[in-house]
């Protein structure tokens, strides 16, 4: 620690909100001293407010912009954080152009696993199981590589992510209409339209392996997490560690893991994901070379802090210093609260935070990325902050969820946190009884957005003894209640297949 | 249930004020939490602690840990033709864009027709026609910027009564 | 689990604000329902707002109005929390009289425990290691007792606590004047004169030792803790596991501990204190019989849920269910944060909680006991809450906890915050040079209540920008200020010597 | 340090208010925090983030997490006997119990003498003569509950200048 202090260390932070408060934290805590960028528009962001120093830069997204900007104030470390530049070789490799730390893997390496093929055709040569695939060449013979990988299929985009150019195709009639959709939003969404062919999983769980490599060929990994409650492929629940999982698939998923970041000799914090069926067979699917959103499940299983582990190596690349990983204990859960209405397809919900208190107390630990009397609107990523629990097992954990749930307030803008409340009650949930198309495909139809009459009659009689009496004030907006429609959504009736699957 | 305290609009649902329940003592305590308290004929008390926050129209209401945030719809004035059918959905609530315009001026579409896709949030979205009728006139072209307010088009609603 | 949730539990906490809150949260998260109870003046503390249920008693310190609410709504549970009736037999008795189940230890431990003498007596014979200490006789040949033990000793009141009718006494004659002193003020503090003499250590460390007993003569040890950062006998900063201790000093405290335990055959959780002196000798103080204000640190370090193990034993007392201990990790401090101003005496400061803003972030745990809006009187205990921080080692936790309370926002009344922060950078608390008068001796000089010029500065800026513009409004109270005097604090210079030592 | 800015009192301390710092623009951000952004010569920007609340005379201000809680003192008016010895000690500040009194009226007493002994939150404090002085009357007895605002005793100031 004492070798830190001698050269005041400086970090700039490539993001925002949330994660950037995160390594704040973990910088103020090293005595190093942080510096935020703010984009257009984010001015009233959470991490602008606690940073030591801020300098506008034109776009979270402009590499140039934000080495320059790192450059202005005398930066010697950049983190990137998730999304945004995280995955970018281009932005990894400018900032150590420019003599500075890069927080996390070498440009190279996000070339070598960033594309979804080479990473496939890397994990294979290595001897990773991977799901049944072929590329897929356009006027190429679509159908007998379809033929090969099998039905039903997904059509990927190979440099895609969150869902997007993603078709699933059940019978080898549709799969030129699909394969010509898709590469169409690929190339919109990543300028690249190339697509592979992808076996599909029937009831998969999304398990996820925490790595960390010294660079030099060296790792170790910090067990694994599950990730299956997602929605179009956005994580709201994650948990650390993976439930239900027998040993052979837990330890299987860890040697595999192991043995890919020792091959591309990976350097800093990397998620390697897998899908696995109830057959207890596993398959890479794609590994990303940044911290995840997720982290903290499990840093609270272990007790590592991931971002000091970070910082400290990107401090002394030469000492190849991995962390020491206890064995993992009790139960961790994370789950991210979003400016959005799951009844309404996750229709984002902006707005003004009125009011903000996060639940305190025992095991309950709380990612902020907002204060009170911000305005959130649509231009960003909507999430507010992350609620994450322990407890000495699942059970447990889930209980001290839904109390830490029940505890939070944040009025002023709609949330998703009646979703997360139900989910603590689901009895599949807590059975473990889920796969990545279970929020849509089950929990959607069970979730009731409109509270019970008896607590609307509560409100109504607050209502009448001039609690909230500014309801009754004439309407501002040019909206004037007319019939009652049963269809009617400020952005009508948007269910899943707004977005196709 | 009465119409006379008025509708709600939940998650794009419309739902009826219910009558206000009887016998709730309020005490507004630190940390501007609001205690429901009330005694039942059987001796116990009942105990609710909620959250509430409200600016014009909109409600939020934490009853439980349970956020509800809502719209209340003024109730119809009297001299207003309670049947006409509500349009509001065809107005933007947020920024974004257009992506596509998926019927053309002067077509009939029944209710729940996609009419266009709009982006926001990195999110696409499929705006459908609230009630049955003809597309008037289009407001908007493909690739346009939105802000709230804009109105997307108009459309006319059939004649015969909204099913 | 399961078997709880058949028939509703219900549990009465015969306490108030941050621990009464504390045992609620165990409470829902194990199903169980909650009372409050709440003492005439204290009706708009933490606690009251968070129960599932609310009894309005006489006073806290009432065991059979607190009995008679228990019983008016069917509790099946009492748990007493600390201080107040946690250590009083009577109460203990008349809750199990009244067939509700006491989370804590039977009344007759309380006896055998709870007066000091009985319990040196009691070490004594299991052989562990006590001070030289003596019974005075009133009229008794005190100068020969005194002799015995040795100077400088401390008079001490056997019912006592909080340092409350002690005396140090350095010359045999000073021993009349003083004993006569302490045995009024322990006479009118317990009801109880009675004293006894015990050799004063000079630069002790008081160490305690967590134990958990299954009341049957079975019992673990969940490591220990330092709290030698006290004042007035008044801890403020309390950490697991005690750093700058050899490991003899340990397992012998460990042992010492483990046999009264299962020589009173002790139920529920408890902590036997020990002085540790800086040649590796330590001396049993006393056995305190309830749940410790600290205990959030023991749980941070070993992921055992104190008040949960509590409860599930006094659900089914017949299951002789210890808690498994796995071994310790990492390094937990706690600090209490009172409204009281450290530069006049630690006089309180009472007024009303304007602005509320507790930290977040990673492993930094927040025990609340105010909410923003609470009127803060002088009547109860003036602590606020707690702030428990855990790193995987001493001196990040340290720096953990410098940054959590940077990021405390209490405003409106006085608190100990700026004392605490002093703390986290004093060379001595960081290098464990320290002993039970430290804060006292040394440290009270060294702290600067008073900003630096460059603060206030800053802050006069502010005002002249008309921020806190309400601050030039005519004074309401009667004060015009005149002649600058050096002399005038609210209550007159009160340093340590306003209360006998 | 001129006497313009007017005076603190913080635990117990007496400080004049220093010249206000020049440069500063200050920020209000969300969250209720003021962050304080001042351009130095040599091109760095210092940037201070901190919170205050005030209420007629007393301030709470946390700057880089250090509270410090204090009262303002009204500049003396040009017409008040500026000598004039500040007795506002001598009042209770909250509640609490009169326990000794150690003084006789009538009594001379020097400065900083022991002057009562009273017992607040279940702690002793002892109250001593803010300046030399005559005990002229006490009005409060052994026992007594005080309320904030009451009036031990009152001590008339000896003739001589205060030293």
């Amino acid at each position: 620690m004492a070798e830190m202090k001698s050269k005041k260390e400086k970090l700039l932070v490539a993001n925002r909100s949330e994660i950037a408060c995160r390594v704040f934290q973990a910088c103020r805590e090293l005595g190093i001293s942080t510096v935020a960028v703010v984009a257009p528009g984010d001015e009233q962001a959470r991490h602008v407010t606690y940073a030591d120093e801020v300098v506008e830069v034109s776009s979270y997204l402009d590499p140039a912009a934000i080495v320059a900007a790192a450059r202005s104030v005398g930066a010697t470390l950049v983190h990137p954080g998730y999304g945004f530049l995280s995955e970018r070789s281009v932005f990894a490799n400018a900032v150590e152009a420019a003599g500075m730390a890069f927080v996390g893997p070498r440009g190279e390496t996000m070339d070598l696993l960033g594309g979804k093929i080479a990473a496939k055709e890397l994990a294979e040569r290595i001897g990773v199981p991977t799901l049944p695939w072929a590329k897929v060449q356009l006027g190429g013979d679509l159908k007998a590589a379809a033929l090969k990988v099998g039905f039903p299929l997904l059509l990927k985009a190979a440099a895609g992510g969150g869902g997007k150019g993603m078709r699933r195709v059940d019978r080898a009639e549709d799969l030129d209409s699909a394969a010509e959709s898709a590469a169409a939003e690929a190339l919109a969404a990543f300028g690249d339209g190339t697509l592979f062919l992808e076996r599909l999983v029937d009831h998969p769980r999304h398990i996820e392996v925490q790595v960390f490599g010294d660079g030099m060929g060296g790792g170790v990994h910090l067990f694994e997490r599950e990730c299956t409650l997602q929605r179009r492929h956005q994580k709201i629940w994650e948990e650390a560690r993976a439930e239900y999982l027998s040993d052979a698939v837990r330890n299987g998923l860890h040697a595999a893991a192991l043995k890919l970041v020792c091959e591309v000799k990976y350097r800093s914090a990397g998620t390697i994901e897998f899908l696995v069926d109830d057959q207890g067979g596993f398959y890479f699917l794609e590994m990303n070379t940044r911290l995840q959103v997720e982290h903290p499940v499990t840093e609270c299983v272990t007790g590592v802090d991931l971002v000091h582990t970070q910082i400290r190596q990107a401090l002394n690349p030469k000492k190849a210093a991995l962390p020491e990983v206890p064995a993992a204990r009790g139960h961790s859960i994370e789950v991210r609260i979003y400016a959005e209405d799951p009844a309404q397809g996750f229709l984002p919900t902006p707005g003004t935070v009125e009011r903000l208190r996060w639940p305190t107390g025992a095991w309950i630990r709380v990612e902020s990325g907002i204060e009170e009397g911000q305005t959130i609107g649509t231009s960003f990523d909507s999430m507010l902050g992350k609620l994450v629990v322990w407890a000495e097992n699942r059970e447990l954990a889930i209980e001290r969820l839904r109390v830490a749930l029940e505890e939070t307030v944040i009025l002023g803008l709609g949330t998703n946190q009646a979703y997360l409340l139900a989910l603590c009650s689901d009895p599949d949930v807590k059975a473990g009884k889920v796969h990545t198309h279970w929020l849509e495909k089950t929990f959607a139809s069970r979730y009731q957005a409109v509270p019970s009459d008896a607590d609307l009659a509560l409100w109504s009689a607050l209502r009448k003894q001039g609690l909230g009496a500014a309801l009754d004030q004439a309407p501002a907006s040019s909206r004037v209640g007319g019939a009652v429609s049963s269809q009617a959504s400020p952005w009508q009736q948007i269910g899943a297949e707004g977005l196709k699957p | 249930m009465s119409q006379s305290n008025g509708t709600l609009k939940i998650s794009g649902q419309r739902v009826t004020i219910p009558e206000p329940s009887q016998g709730w003592e309020i005490e507004c305590r630190p940390g501007g939490w609001l205690i429901a308290i009330r005694k039942n004929a059987d001796g116990t008390t009942e105990r609710r602690r909620l959250a509430v926050w409200s600016k014009r129209q909109s409600v939020g209401l934490i009853l439980g840990g349970r956020l509800s945030s809502f719209e209340v719809q003024k109730t119809a004035r009297a001299g207003m033709a309670s049947g006409a059918p509500d349009d509001s959905d065809l107005v933007a609530q947020f920024p974004g864009k257009v992506r596509k315009l998926l019927v053309k001026a002067g077509e009939e579409v029944p209710a729940g027709q996609p009419l266009l896709q709009v982006e926001a949030m990195k999110m696409e979205f499929t705006i459908r026609a609230p009630f049955a009728g003809k597309i008037a006139k289009w407001h908007v072209t493909e690739g346009q910027q939105l802000m709230p307010g804009i109105r997307f088009l108009d459309l006319e609603a059939k004649t015969e009564k909204e099913s």
